[in-house]
């Protein structure tokens, strides 16, 4: 196993420590493991997500002003622990409440609403808000329900600039819901990956093999096909997301009223003509942005002739499987509301505009 | 084999379960890999490895199951942390300040077990996940009437329960992204709690 | 071979049509192929780059506000053409002369003179600077000479500045000298990259081995040895930076007095306890960031213990050889005129702060 | 072998050197990634392919020759770009105008072509460059007197240093960067130059 790591078993340690060395803004505990932007937050809403490691930049990426006030590591493709989530919270409450921002995995959900739980006894309000946007999943009944993908990034940037500008936790819980139901996402991997603790490929696949609908956790996507050209690559992709059909689901809610977690249906948005939208262009972590920029090339072909408007676009690697090769699509339909909080100054590691 | 379990054949079983989690972290790994993201094996052994560290003395057998719990909760992760956790969490209440506990509260015992998981991952048996092996079980216990034969039926119920997740389509957890392509593959979360079932009635049945 | 690309043969400008599409504000020309801020340059000194394609963001994600105004990207791993210069400079041109920065690789230097060349004759005054940086080569007597690494990013960076601000062309050819004597790099590579066109891997790396003091164009490095753990590795490249001895060489320039190329002799700076640096813990393309992240905590801790402070740090991909997996470290030794510079406002694809 | 090279006759050179690179692209690239970053065949054949659109019409051996020049500038790129394109822009400055070039002619051609490419990569013989092969071809022409007996000569001369650069070790152009690693390695570049000039005698002698 090729990596540039010194311990396999404790690499997300290490990871830390060089990603605090980097970043004296952000502060790095170890055990229990979370990062919060130093000095916790004042008198607003503090906004915190995490995860399995292995997706870097995210979350720890995106603490930082106008983002994430925290963050939670677990170790690679493991979702963390509610006790981490705990210490996380009770650092950086500012006395307004805690927004968690969570990706739809069972470990993930389970995990944050029993750390919600733990919080709520300390007389800190917090809501967990679950984003699952990943349309190569189609049904909510017969599976856990859609993943979560790039979408994530947009939450935590619009959430965080939103707490900025004051909304309370009611209306930090609608936005974060808002983007969610606007955002659709699709991703391929060309390589599996390989998580330290195994040193072994997550899933085999043949020298002309492609996984399409992958998971950002290694595990397999939802169809095997031939290797594409990049076009057709990104036509697969951007199709899937473009005529995505209303999506209907329920997800756990914490409900404030009844004082305990509720089912609530969510229906997503069907993209339609005249639609403004961002669009991110999101390497696995082994593709070169030189060719996320063919696929970029092609997705806003596709979207001009939906006549669809792609207002504002990254292209890189945002949510990663650590070195796989591969790409995802993440697709936002924006109003008035979220362009301008998206455009609100960001100062993270690896989001920075405005300041 | 006895017919109470005393602390010390719990504690027994504790450790026997973290010896049995380090011995197939690489089998239950590499079930996750095929139908999930191949940790299994590394979560339940991080997991147990931290319940020894923190299993307290005495002979409160309540007290010992909820320090299991709450180990579980804040090393394993993924979805098994907190379905484990709230599995020992549930289970643990009714036997806490017992040092000793006979059929009823063993019965009681696995139904508490079942219901924790079940209220914590919304899910049923069939759907390819550890509930398939522990619901089996707890109902064979019951019926048995005994600990000794109970803990013999419960063993031979979850090793089938866990082999009947083979041929299912996953519909909750990780491997329910590949539907059909799930089967054909045993749960990893069936197996590890068939490897916990069996680990108690090896620590009863040394103590006969 | 598994690469999001349409066609091998046309891999770069498949590629800027995309850069193209997703940033608006920086023109993309085809034949002959070269990309610059839309609007070109008015009233200052134009600065420019390029070199082989697959270095990316390198040159192309850096052109933007208070960077580069124009980038030439060759063929993967070849460098451009002197027309490609030679009309990218016209296109900017913005009547103070033009600044071009050259990694130190033959094609690299020849093409850029026979450019600078060109554009003189048409009355275009032109300054050719050399980045040579890359420690891993001792001697430039019996090579050709050390090559251009990460260095070039700063020298990118504080030379757009200083335009900006107002440097003339003489000045500004001296601070990218200066630059480039104060910057010392060296990488490492866990695996061989594959370039479109041939499909096979640049070099042959066993499964327990690495390449130290590696190239950016697939060449293989200086030394292969058997793989090391993430802070054997780091120290190894950090040593090499840092007890690199006084480097003297010669490098060609243009003289306005003589009105002829001259061999100018040039002397690097060596580290010394107490001096302010900005590092560079680079990614060659398919090393995941959390990795590089555990190689800048060992680069702190050596550069703490040397007494060098790290004053500023960019940790990520910003000079890589495509999918290539490995790292690379660059420390540039700054004063108050370089890192004023170098915090100057920037807003690029790849690079942006202050705006 | 005609003992004077025609316009024909040069432009049929030029369109079989083009086949040549062509047919060698993948030898020359493989050569190049022993001991360079593997682009040597790839770059040389696109700018051959270049150098066959941008033939001009008419029997001016020089104009002939400049626009091989100014092709291989704009298309080959590398290292080789400058040096192949200036050799030429050299060696074509004195044969301007001319329709037919004759001994005299030719020899001065080989040493420009030398001096055009010493100029541009400040290197010469024993560097393990293009010149190795260069330099011995157009020394042999001369020596030989005619240019039929000459340019058998000089391919015999290009072949040998080409062959002599497999011991040297690259002091200049990317090979240098490996150092005593750049031994046992036929330098790409030479072997470029070997082609060129065997594509010449080929030319000459189908026009006998
Ligand atoms: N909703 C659920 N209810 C009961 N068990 C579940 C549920 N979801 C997953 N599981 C069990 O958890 C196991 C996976 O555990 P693990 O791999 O540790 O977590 P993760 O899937 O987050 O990586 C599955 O094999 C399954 O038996
Ligand atoms: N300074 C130089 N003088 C003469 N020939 C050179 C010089 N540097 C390199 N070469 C020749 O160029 C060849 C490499 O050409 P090519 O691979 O196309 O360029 P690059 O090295 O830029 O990729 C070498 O094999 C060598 O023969
Ligand atoms: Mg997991
Ligand atoms: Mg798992
Ligand atoms: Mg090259
Ligand atoms: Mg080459």
């Amino acid at each position: 196993m090729k990596k540039l790591i010194n311990n396999a078993e404790d690499v997300v340690v290490e990871q830390l420590k060089g990603f605090g060395a980097a970043h004296p803004e952000i502060e790095v505990h170890i055990d229990p493991t979370f990062v919060n932007v130093a000095g916790g937050v004042k008198d607003r809403v503090a906004v915190m997500s995490g995860g399995g490691s292995g997706h870097e930049p995210l979350h720890g990426g995106f603490v930082g002003v106008g983002m994430l006030d925290a963050a939670c590591p677990g170790p690679v493709f493991t979702s963390p622990t509610p006790d981490q989530m705990y210490e996380a919270g009770k650092a950086i409450s500012g006395g307004k409440g805690i927004l968690q921002i969570v990706k739809n995995y069972t470990g993930d959900v389970l995990n944050f609403q029993m750390a919600a739980d733990m919080l709520r006894d300390e007389g800190i309000e917090v809501r967990n808000i679950i984003i699952d946007d990943d349309v190569a999943l189609k049904d909510s009944l017969y599976t856990a329900g859609r993943r979560g993908l790039g979408t994530t990034v947009f939450a935590e940037k619009i959430c965080g600039a939103a707490s900025l500008e004051g909304y309370d936790l009611d209306q930090l819980a609608a936005l974060c819901k808002k983007v969610n139901i606007n955002g659709k996402s699709m991703g391929m991997a060309l390589t599996p990956c390989m998580t330290p603790q195994n040193g072994t490929p997550s899933f085999e696949l043949a020298e002309d093999e492609i996984e399409i609908g992958i998971g950002i956790h290694g595990e397999p996507g939802v169809e095997r096909t031939k290797i594409k050209t990049a076009d057709e690559t990104a036509e697969i992709l951007t199709r899937h997301i473009l005529e995505d059909e209303a999506y209907t689901r329920k997800l756990s809610e914490w409900d404030p009223a009844s004082g305990d977690w509720v089912d609530v249906e969510l229906a997503d948005i069907t993209f339609a003509k005249g639609d403004e939208v961002i669009a991110l262009v999101n390497g696995m972590g082994g593709t070169p942005v030189s060719e996320l920029y063919t696929i970029y090339g092609k997705l806003a072909e596709l979207t001009e002739a939906a006549g669809i408007k792609i207002v504002r676009n990254l292209v890189g690697n945002y949510i990663t499987s650590l070195e796989m090769a591969g790409v995802s699509i993440t697709l936002v339909k924006v109003d008035e509301e979220l362009l301008r909080l998206y455009d609100a100054p960001v100062n993270t590691p690896a989001l920075r505009w405005g300041c | 084999m006895t017919d109470a379990l005393t602390c010390d054949i719990v504690r027994n079983w504790i450790c026997k379960t973290a010896e049995v989690m380090a011995e197939n972290r690489a089998y239950l790994t590499e079930l996750d890999s095929a139908i999930g993201d191949a940790d299994h094996g590394n979560n339940m052994d991080r997991g147990y490895k931290a319940v020894i560290e923190k299993l307290p003395d005495g002979d409160d057998v309540g007290a010992l199951l909820k320090a299991v719990s709450m180990a579980l909760i804040s090393k394993v992760g993924g979805a098994a942390g907190p379905l484990y956790g709230t599995m020992f969490l549930q289970a643990s209440k009714p036997l806490m300040g017992k040092s000793e506990i006979g059929f009823d509260e063993l019965a009681q015992f696995f139904d508490d077990a079942v219901a924790g998981v079940k209220m914590r991952g919304k899910a049923d048996v069939g759907m390819k996940t550890m509930l398939d092996a522990l619901v089996p079980a707890a109902e064979a216990f019951r019926a048995a009437g005994s600990v000794s034969d109970g803990l013999e039926a419960a063993v031979v119920a979850a090793e089938k329960g866990m082999k009947d997740t083979i041929p299912m389509i996953a519909t909750k957890g990780r491997a329910s992204y590949l539907g059909e392509r799930s089967r054909d593959h045993q749960d990893p979360g069936a197996t590890s709690s068939y490897l916990i079932i069996k680990a108690l009635r090896d620590a009863a049945s040394e103590a006969a």
